[in-house]
């Protein structure tokens, strides 16, 4: 144990500690200005503490915790969203006190939940142990549930029910999966908590029982897919999207799908490395094309600006899921990338419509008209965000686009049929809406954005970046997780 | 490699320039600056492509930048072909730029045309850089990108809106469909570089589906029917100069791109390609110029009237694909000549007669044909040069369009010795229809020039028009002296084309530049030749001295009076013959058919004094039978799906269990 | 010394077809009037109205422009060009490189081109009536020919007129369907061409059926003349267009010599007359047809020209 | 510890586990329904706790404990109150027939046996067994939820779905304790936001039932 090392297992702490210590302090302290800005040092503390995973000697993998190159990837990203989102959130939240809609209770209460779920998230990332990280996973979906019903409206009281319900159902299943998945291990690793760290179980996973493994897997993918929001278990997103503050919103898209994700790409991983299981790919192609296709169509009778880009995070949660679900280096590649850049465009998003829809007071599509005359600098954030997640260059979404469809293309020339369908489906239903929000006879009001733009601007100048440029080093370490992840 | 780098700075140029526009376009100077830094800098890029066509080294010289795909890199290379259409793309640029100098100053909205339009001229420059497939489409859906800004410049009006969403939509359908051609071509390891593409063997059937696939991915960027819909929507809703640059310069970058992949990246495809790229070719001629005939928006006649010429150019790449898989070199030389020269004559007087419908736009506000009339009195040198245009795009000699369209001609003279019966029956009738599409684009321009500038002014506006500003009739007139240059002297564009020929069909035509008296000789002189110089010269001469002659033997004496009026005195300009009343006998011929046209006349019996009514009812049968349709597929779907957002938690929990109880079952009969 | 001879015929050849339009046109007169047992004018009477109408004053109308007033030069400088390489009694013309049979159709086109924007410039309804008329008539006509062309070009192996010429006359020709449906084709687009009954009544007034008439309403003096005079040489143009390709005996080569030319010369002068007396007999027996029932016609005529382009198979081995 | 006779009676407590779920698909009265889940708890209790009693693992005992202080008493007492107090009709309306119901009940039991069985052909018969009896309980479970219409029936299938994983769970040897604590914590924290969700529904429409609430959505489109 060098000095080093030491440090590094720190910086693991920190991330989990930090958040934990900001919540507290939180809950307990009054007025708006001060929380707001301990909410954002506390989450630039996380990701300062995340990015010195990059430079520091990694821990060995423990009974409970874990880091290796594919959670650094999503630990990162996660405390980097969460830090500009706490940003957004402050100028936002500062606009719902003024027109009442939240009060200074509400306000300690929403603080403290959102350190805890990034607190939650955090955990899921780094956890080695299965147990452990269904765990992390629930209490940041139960954390998000508080927070989608925070306006008390009946809208987002019967949104974050919704949620819940559903969301109880998915813990369920997860939780069952992951059982089974001890059940299988336990034969051959030992008893008790060994039969839980992953790290083990991915060694010895040959020697599981297949047929048990087949069964845990339709759980967990079932269970941990409900939250990805793949169809037919999206129910609960998009309502929880619209009605929840936007804040919220950017991060159920930007982080929580992942997080949910992130635990479906573990099982997966598990489950490739066994011989005889089934193979994970079928079942994923198949929901992730499903959840494409569905949400595409869906995007074109939406009213409401906030519950379409939610339809419009399933289908991009379809194309990452068919990614990861087709496998191989190229398409794990693209599907990692298409994460990354879907994460920091829809976050985008959702800044620049938070904003817009306090400007105009209602999120409804009809009543927001010609945004990039009234307010060019969100309306063409907007519009760059939407082009940049519908796929046009050169934003990073339309390189791992490229690559999705050009190697689905070589390896099932069948399969890019559905899958170019869906693009283009909802490519249209995106760009409809666009042309009417952001263009045409101004409608609404007028009055200038008090925004702050660097959030949106600094996601979408990275996704810009990433279009052209990805700095070799970067490439070099998603190609090994592509590689990991089969 | 230094050609490159310079073409590439001219890149970089543009889009800093596009940047730089981005934050000074609300100030005065915006308009000069910006569009005199495109002008210099598509100049730079033009000499560069021009010294690159016309002394190609010896070496193609390519270069890789450590952009876009990691593993791939960014791939750039100026082999002729590449070299020609820059020298297309960057002149177009330059005369756009030099015409938005004076026209830019009448855009109410320059901030939203500043800043795209050296991004546009940057995109296009790109894709013919591109040499790796991954940079080949980021440029050509970034190009889409900007000028799809570009038509929304004017957003308030809503049909731009729709034009610009339908272009966004189909331009990135056709980029998916090049995306799925370049997957195919790149094979299961992913090797997008056109270089590693270029060796690879491809079997027939995949090269069939590359075809098709390029036909639609390219093709509906160029405007074939029947992708072609969004083209007269979307080119005349962008400010006039982009408009020239959208049908001028676009239309051939996509052609740019069918090219690239067929004739060099694929090898030899089978012989029905061939068959296939005319009927298209020529089918989109006929219904384009017809649809143009029809048309009264001056500005969207233009732009149908690009997809005639589109066809045109297809016509002669599909001759060039026939002749070369039957090995017939030196006449797919020719073929092809004749398509590349087409293209490059295109983009002149396309660019010319939009700039002349600008310039009419912008003195009297308005496009629609029936409003104007006797603009060649106000506005004398637009005038003149937009009969130049009209010349030179109905195929008269001695413009260059009759030129390239007589090489298309003499391509097709030589189908009889195509071993396949099926083309050597077929290209004739081809030809015909060629002929045909030539006749109605004559047809339609006499119309357009007839009823727009010519007769008495329909509306104050009209009456009231000034001639365009001095940048606009610069572009203008260079233009034209362009248009008469290349048709007099076609030998010169034909030798430059003939490494592209050489790389494209293993073949060139013949050196024209020793050709006595600079006439051009397809093949040989006994089978045909054809000397614009001297026709020029004749027609000149001889109507210089019979107007000599009769005016200094004969009278010289000269009388204004009424016109005659039949004894039933005019009453006023609105009854001149109009352009929907020109069109009508041909809409009568060919719009049944087409068109499903149908005329209905209510004549009032003699005695009353209601008045006699006229409706005409047409119908655009491929955006009919083919787009509602599946619009209304997409709506009923989405609207059918749409229950799914209504439904109660209790059937959500239904659909989890049905799914959770699917896949058990799935797997309890797996295995 | 070769190319002094080459000028000279090209001369001769271009003052040769100037002079005898009108002749031609007087002579077709003539002969329809004999048919209805007229007298009719004299065959030189179109030199006297021409030379009449050429001292005139020119009377335009007040709103025409520089196009109403330089369309009758260019119209008759580009069908001039057209005619003047035409082998009439010889072939080889030193120009007649400059243009093939396509450039030909061009050159015409151009003309054509200029005719209706002329109508078109009076601003009136009879301008207009005609321009369209004529338009719609070309865009069938022009096909059309290029069909013939290409269906004689496929057979013939050149577009240039001589090398047709030389080709119609050697033994391999033989006789073709494809060359006599083509030619029966080439007759019907010239009669269109030049609005001869049954297309066009070049001697009626009546507005609502005129088309070439109704276009150059508004012309006089020596405008008129001009039109006239091009009006005639297309006449001849397509005469002698049909003659060089399907009657081409005695025209001769280039190295023939003078006394030749001579043979050449009369033998042309016949043909002209036949056609000519051919051309009156067909107007005196048919009557106009409605203008609708005009593509039909020249459909019929493009259908015929793409049956030679097919049929050429058929004769082939003959 | 493993003769026959612990084996029988494991898979006696089991199967009965399976066999009050279908009982509970039978009830069409809330009160009943309640009194069978009760049962369905008591019987989870039992086969907790003789799981620990055969494993030896006293650390089961605290779940049995959980499970029959809660599930067993606490719940059951809870919601008969509220029923009682807010007038909730006393029918379940089932949205297909209980016949209907009952054989799809059937049909999934027959699946998870089908499923499990061929799953683990040379696992431990006791572990084989529990799985296959905790999932057909954890598909019945949901099987109420998709099939009443009324909230509390719901929340109670919701519960019996539970009860299958506490089953399932203790059924895995030497399944540390966070799972049976994390399952534990679910519950509470389960009932305790639905309490207080139920609570705010209550507030505002006077009633439980969810379709109610989902009708109001119904109508109005976004």
């Amino acid at each position: 144990m060098n000095a080093s090392s030491l440090f590094t297992f720190d910086a693991v702490a920190a991330i989990l500690a930090i958040p934990v210590v900001a919540a507290t302090l939180l809950a307990l302290m009054p007025g708006y200005k001060v929380t707001a800005r301990v909410n954002v040092a506390a989450s630039l503390l996380t990701l300062v503490a995340a990015l010195c995973l990059f430079v520091t000697e990694r821990p060995e993998p423990g009974r409970y915790l874990l880091v290796d190159d594919l959670n650094i990837v999503f630990i990162v990203l996660n405390t980097f969203v969460g830090f500009t989102t706490s940003l957004f959130s402050a100028s936002y939240i500062a606009h719902e006190l003024e027109t009442g809609r939240l009060t200074p209770a509400n306000l300690r209460f929403y603080h403290a939940m959102y350190q805890i779920m990034m607190f939650g998230m955090n955990l899921a990332f780094v956890s080695n142990n299965i147990g452990l990280m269904w765990v992390a996973v629930e209490l940041a979906t139960l954390t998000t549930v508080l927070m989608v019903g925070i306006y008390r409206t009946h809208e987002a009281l019967e949104a974050a029910w919704k949620y819940f319900i559903l969301g109880s159902v998915g813990i369920a299943f997860a939780l069952f999966g992951t059982i089974l998945v001890y059940l299988a291990a336990q034969p051959v690793v030992g008893e008790g908590y060994d039969a839980m760290v992953w790290t083990l179980l991915v060694e010895r996973v040959a020697d599981f029982d297949p047929a048990l493994l087949n069964v845990a897997f339709i759980f967990l993918l079932l269970g941990y897919g409900t939250k990805v929001g793949l169809a037919p278990l999206h129910a609960w997103l998009p309502d929880a999207h619209a009605e929840g503050p936007t804040p919220i919103s950017a991060v159920l898209s930007g982080l929580l799908l992942n997080v949910a994700l992130y635990a479906v790409l573990r099982f997966k991983i598990l489950l490739a490395a066994s011989p005889e299981a089934i193979s994970p790919g079928p079942l994923m192609m198949t929901m992730g094309l499903a959840s494409l296709i569905f949400a595409a169509f869906m995007l074109y009778r939406r009213r409401d600006i906030k519950r379409m880009f939610a339809y419009s995070s399933i289908e991009h949660m379809g194309i990452i899921v068919f990614a990861f679900g087709l496998g191989g280096p190229l398409a794990n590649f693209a599907g990692l990338l298409h994460m990354v850049m879907h994460s920091l465009t829809k976050s985008a998003i959702f800044f620049a419509v938070g904003h817009i829809s306090q400007i105009k007071g209602t999120q409804r599509l009809s009543a927001i008209r010609g945004l990039t005359e009234t307010h060019p600098v969100l309306g063409w954030g907007l519009v760059i965000g939407v082009a940049a997640i519908a796929g046009l260059p050169p934003m990073g979404v339309f390189m791992s686009e490229f690559l999705l469809v050009s190697s689905t293309f070589a390896r099932q020339p069948l399969l890019a049929v559905p899958l170019v369908f869906g693009l283009l489906v909802a490519f249209g239903a995106l760009l409809l809406r666009l042309t009417g929000v952001a263009f045409g006879q101004p409608r609404g009001s007028r009055k200038p954005a008090d925004a702050s733009y660097l959030p949106m601007y600094s996601h979408l100048v990275l996704v810009l970046i990433a279009g052209i440029y990805l700095p070799p080093p970067l490439v070099a370490w998603f190609q090994h997780i592509a590689n990991l992840l089969r | 490699m230094t050609s490159v780098l310079v073409m590439l700075l001219c890149v970089a140029a543009l889009l800093a320039t596009a940047a730089l526009a981005v934050f000074m376009a609300r100030s005065k100077q915006a308009t000069p600056v910006i569009y005199g830094l495109s002008l210099s800098i598509a100049a730079v890029a033009f000499a560069t492509g021009l010294v690159q066509l016309v002394s190609p080294p010896a070496e193609v010289p390519i270069l890789m930048l450590p952009f876009s795909l990691p593993w791939l890199g960014a791939h750039f290379r100026l082999d002729p072909l590449a070299a020609f259409f820059l020298l297309v793309v960057d002149l177009g640029g330059a005369f756009a730029s030099l015409y938005g100098l004076g026209y830019g100053r009448h855009e109410h909205a320059p901030h939203r045309v500043l800043p795209f339009f050296p991004a546009f001229l940057a995109g296009m420059n790109l894709v013919i850089l591109a040499d790796d497939a991954f940079t080949f489409l980021l440029s050509w859906e970034f190009m889409s990108l900007a000028s799809w800004a570009l038509v929304m410049a004017h957003h308030r009006d809503a049909e731009n809106r729709r034009a610009g969403y339908l272009y966004i939509v189909m331009a990135s359908f056709g980029t998916l469909a090049l995306l799925l051609a370049f997957g195919l071509l790149a094979g299961p390891d992913g090797a997008y570089g056109f270089a590693a593409m270029r060796g690879m063997d491809h079997t027939p059937l995949a090269t069939g589906l590359v075809l098709v696939l390029l036909l639609v991915g390219a093709g509906s960027k160029a405007g074939l029917v029947p992708l072609h819909v969004w083209l007269p929507l979307a080119h005349p809703a962008a400010p006039s100069h982009v408009s020239a640059l959208m049908s001028g310069v676009m239309t051939k970058v996509a052609v740019y791109g069918f090219i690239r992949v067929l004739f060099d990246l694929v090898g030899t495809p089978a012989w029905w390609s061939g068959l296939l790229v005319l009927l298209i070719g020529s089918g989109t001629a006929v219904l384009g110029i017809l649809h143009a005939l029809m048309e009264r928006d001056l500005k969207r006649m233009l732009a149908y009237s690009t997809i005639e010429n589109i066809g045109v150019v297809f016509v002669g790449l599909g001759l060039a694909l026939a002749f070369k898989d039957a090995g017939m070199e030196l006449a797919a030389a020719l073929a092809m000549t004749a398509a590349l020269f087409h293209v490059l004559n295109h983009s002149f007087f396309k660019s010319l007669l939009f700039f002349g419908a600008g310039a009419v736009l912008t003195r009297t506000g308005e496009r629609d044909m029936e409003k104007l009339g006797g603009l060649i009195h106000r506005m004398p040198v637009t005038a003149f040069t937009f009969l130049v245009g009209c010349m030179a795009i109905s195929a008269l000699p001695p413009f260059n369009g009759f030129a390239s369209e007589w090489l298309a001609f003499q391509a097709i003279l030589q189908s009889p010795d195509l071993p396949q019966w099926a083309l050597t029956i077929l290209v004739p009738a081809v030809g015909g229809l060629l002929a045909l599409s030539a006749a109605l684009a004559a047809a339609c321009f006499v119309r357009a020039f007839g009823i727009a500038f010519l007769g008495r002014p329909r509306t104050d506006p009209a009456a009231n028009a000034s001639e365009a500003d001095r940048f606009s009739l610069a572009a203008m007139s260079i233009l034209a002296g362009l248009c008469l240059l290349a048709g007099i002297l076609p030998g010169i564009v034909i030798d430059a084309l003939a490494p592209v020929t050489q790389l494209l069909v293993g073949g060139r035509m013949p050196v024209q530049t020793d050709m006595p008296w600079l006439s051009i000789v397809p093949v040989t002189e006994s089978r045909s030749s054809y000397n614009g110089l001297l026709v020029f010269l004749f027609i000149g001469f001889s109507a210089w001295l019979t107007a000599g002659l009769v005016h200094r033997f004969a009278s010289r004496a000269l009388r204004r009076a009424p016109a005659w009026d039949c004894g039933f005195p005019q009453i006023d300009a609105t009854m001149q013959y109009s352009a929907g009343s020109f069109a009508q006998p041909v809409r009568r011929v060919f719009g049944t058919l087409v068109f499903r046209a149908r005329e209905r006349v209510d004549m009032p019996p003699p005695g009353t004094l209601s008045p006699a009514r006229f409706a005409l009812e047409t119908h655009d049968l491929v955006w009919e039978g083919l787009y509602l349709p599946i619009a209304g597929a997409v709506g009923y779907v989405a609207e059918k799906l749409n229950y799914l957002q209504f439904l109660t938690i209790r059937r959500y929990l239904s659909l989890v269990f049905l799914a959770l109880v699917l896949l058990l079952l799935v797997l309890a009969l797996w295995s | 010394m070769v190319l002094i001879r080459d000028l000279l015929v090209q001369v001769v050849q271009m003052a040769l077809v100037v002079a005898l339009a009108p002749l031609l046109t007087g002579f077709v007169r003539k002969a329809k009037a004999r048919l209805l047992r007229r007298r009719g004018a004299s065959v030189i009477q179109p030199y006297r109205d021409l030379s009449r109408l050429l001292r005139k004053e020119a009377v335009v109308a007040e709103n025409v422009s520089w196009l109403f007033r330089m369309a009758p030069y260019l119209i008759f400088a580009a069908t001039w060009v057209a005619a003047a390489v035409i082998p009439t009694f010889a072939t080889g013309l030193i120009f007649s490189w400059t243009v093939d049979l396509i450039a030909i159709i061009g050159l015409l086109g151009s003309a054509r081109f200029f005719l209706a924007l002329a109508g078109m410039d009076v601003g009136t309804s009879f301008g207009g009536i005609g321009s369209s008329r004529e338009m719609l008539i070309a865009t069938l006509a022009e096909p059309a020919m290029l069909l013939i062309i290409f269906a004689v070009a496929l057979i013939a192996g050149s577009t240039q007129l001589s090398t047709i010429a030389a080709f119609m006359t050697s033994p391999q020709v033989g006789l073709r369907v494809s060359l006599a449906v083509a030619l029966i084709a080439i007759i019907m687009v010239a009669i269109a061409e030049n609005a001869r009954i049954p297309i066009d009544n070049p001697a009626t007034h009546l507005e609502l059926t005129m088309v070439h008439e109704a276009m150059v309403l508004e012309y006089s003096g020596r405008h008129l003349a001009m039109i006239e005079l091009a009006a005639m040489l297309k006449l001849l143009l397509y005469l002698s267009m049909i003659v060089c390709i399907f009657v081409p005996w005695n025209i001769k080569g280039p190295e023939a010599g003078y006394p030749a030319y001579l043979v050449g010369f009369a033998s042309y002068v016949v043909k002209l007359a036949v056609g000519g007396a051919m051309l009156a007999l067909f107007e005196t027996a048919t009557a106009k047809m409605r203008v609708f029932r005009v593509p039909q016609f020249l459909g019929a005529a493009l259908m015929l020209g793409l049956l030679a382009t097919l049929l050429r198979f058929v004769s082939r081995s003959l | 510890m493993q003769g026959p006779v612990y084996f029988d009676i494991a898979h006696m407590l089991a199967g009965g586990l399976v066999l009050v779920s279908m009982m509970m698909l039978y009830q069409d009265r809330l009160y009943a329904l309640l009194n069978v889940f009760a049962l369905h708890s008591l019987l989870l209790t039992l086969s907790v706790a003789w799981q620990a009693f055969i494993q030896g693992a006293p650390h089961l005992y605290v779940t049995a404990a959980i499970a029959l202080v809660f599930k067993v008493v606490v719940i059951p007492v809870a919601l008969h109150h509220m029923i009682r107090k807010l007038g909730i009709h006393r029918e379940i309306e089932t949205v297909v027939g209980i016949g209907l119901t009952m054989l799809a009940g059937i049909g999934l039991v027959a699946l998870s046996i089908v499923v499990m069985l061929r799953v683990t052909p040379e696992a431990d018969p006791l572990t084989r067994e529990d799985l296959a009896f905790a999932l057909s309980v954890l598909l019945l479970g949901l099987l109420i939820m998709v099939t009443r219409r009324n909230a509390v029936s719901q929340v109670v299938g919701f519960m019996s779905l539970e009860n299958g994983l506490v089953l399932a769970a203790t059924g895995a040897k030497g399944m540390p304790l966070v799972v049976e604590i994390s399952v534990a914590f679910s519950i509470l924290i389960a009932f305790i936001v639905i309490g207080v969700f139920l609570f705010r529904i209550r507030e505002r429409f006077d009633t439980v039932d969810v379709g109610a609430l989902d009708d109001v959505r119904g109508r109005r489109r976004k």
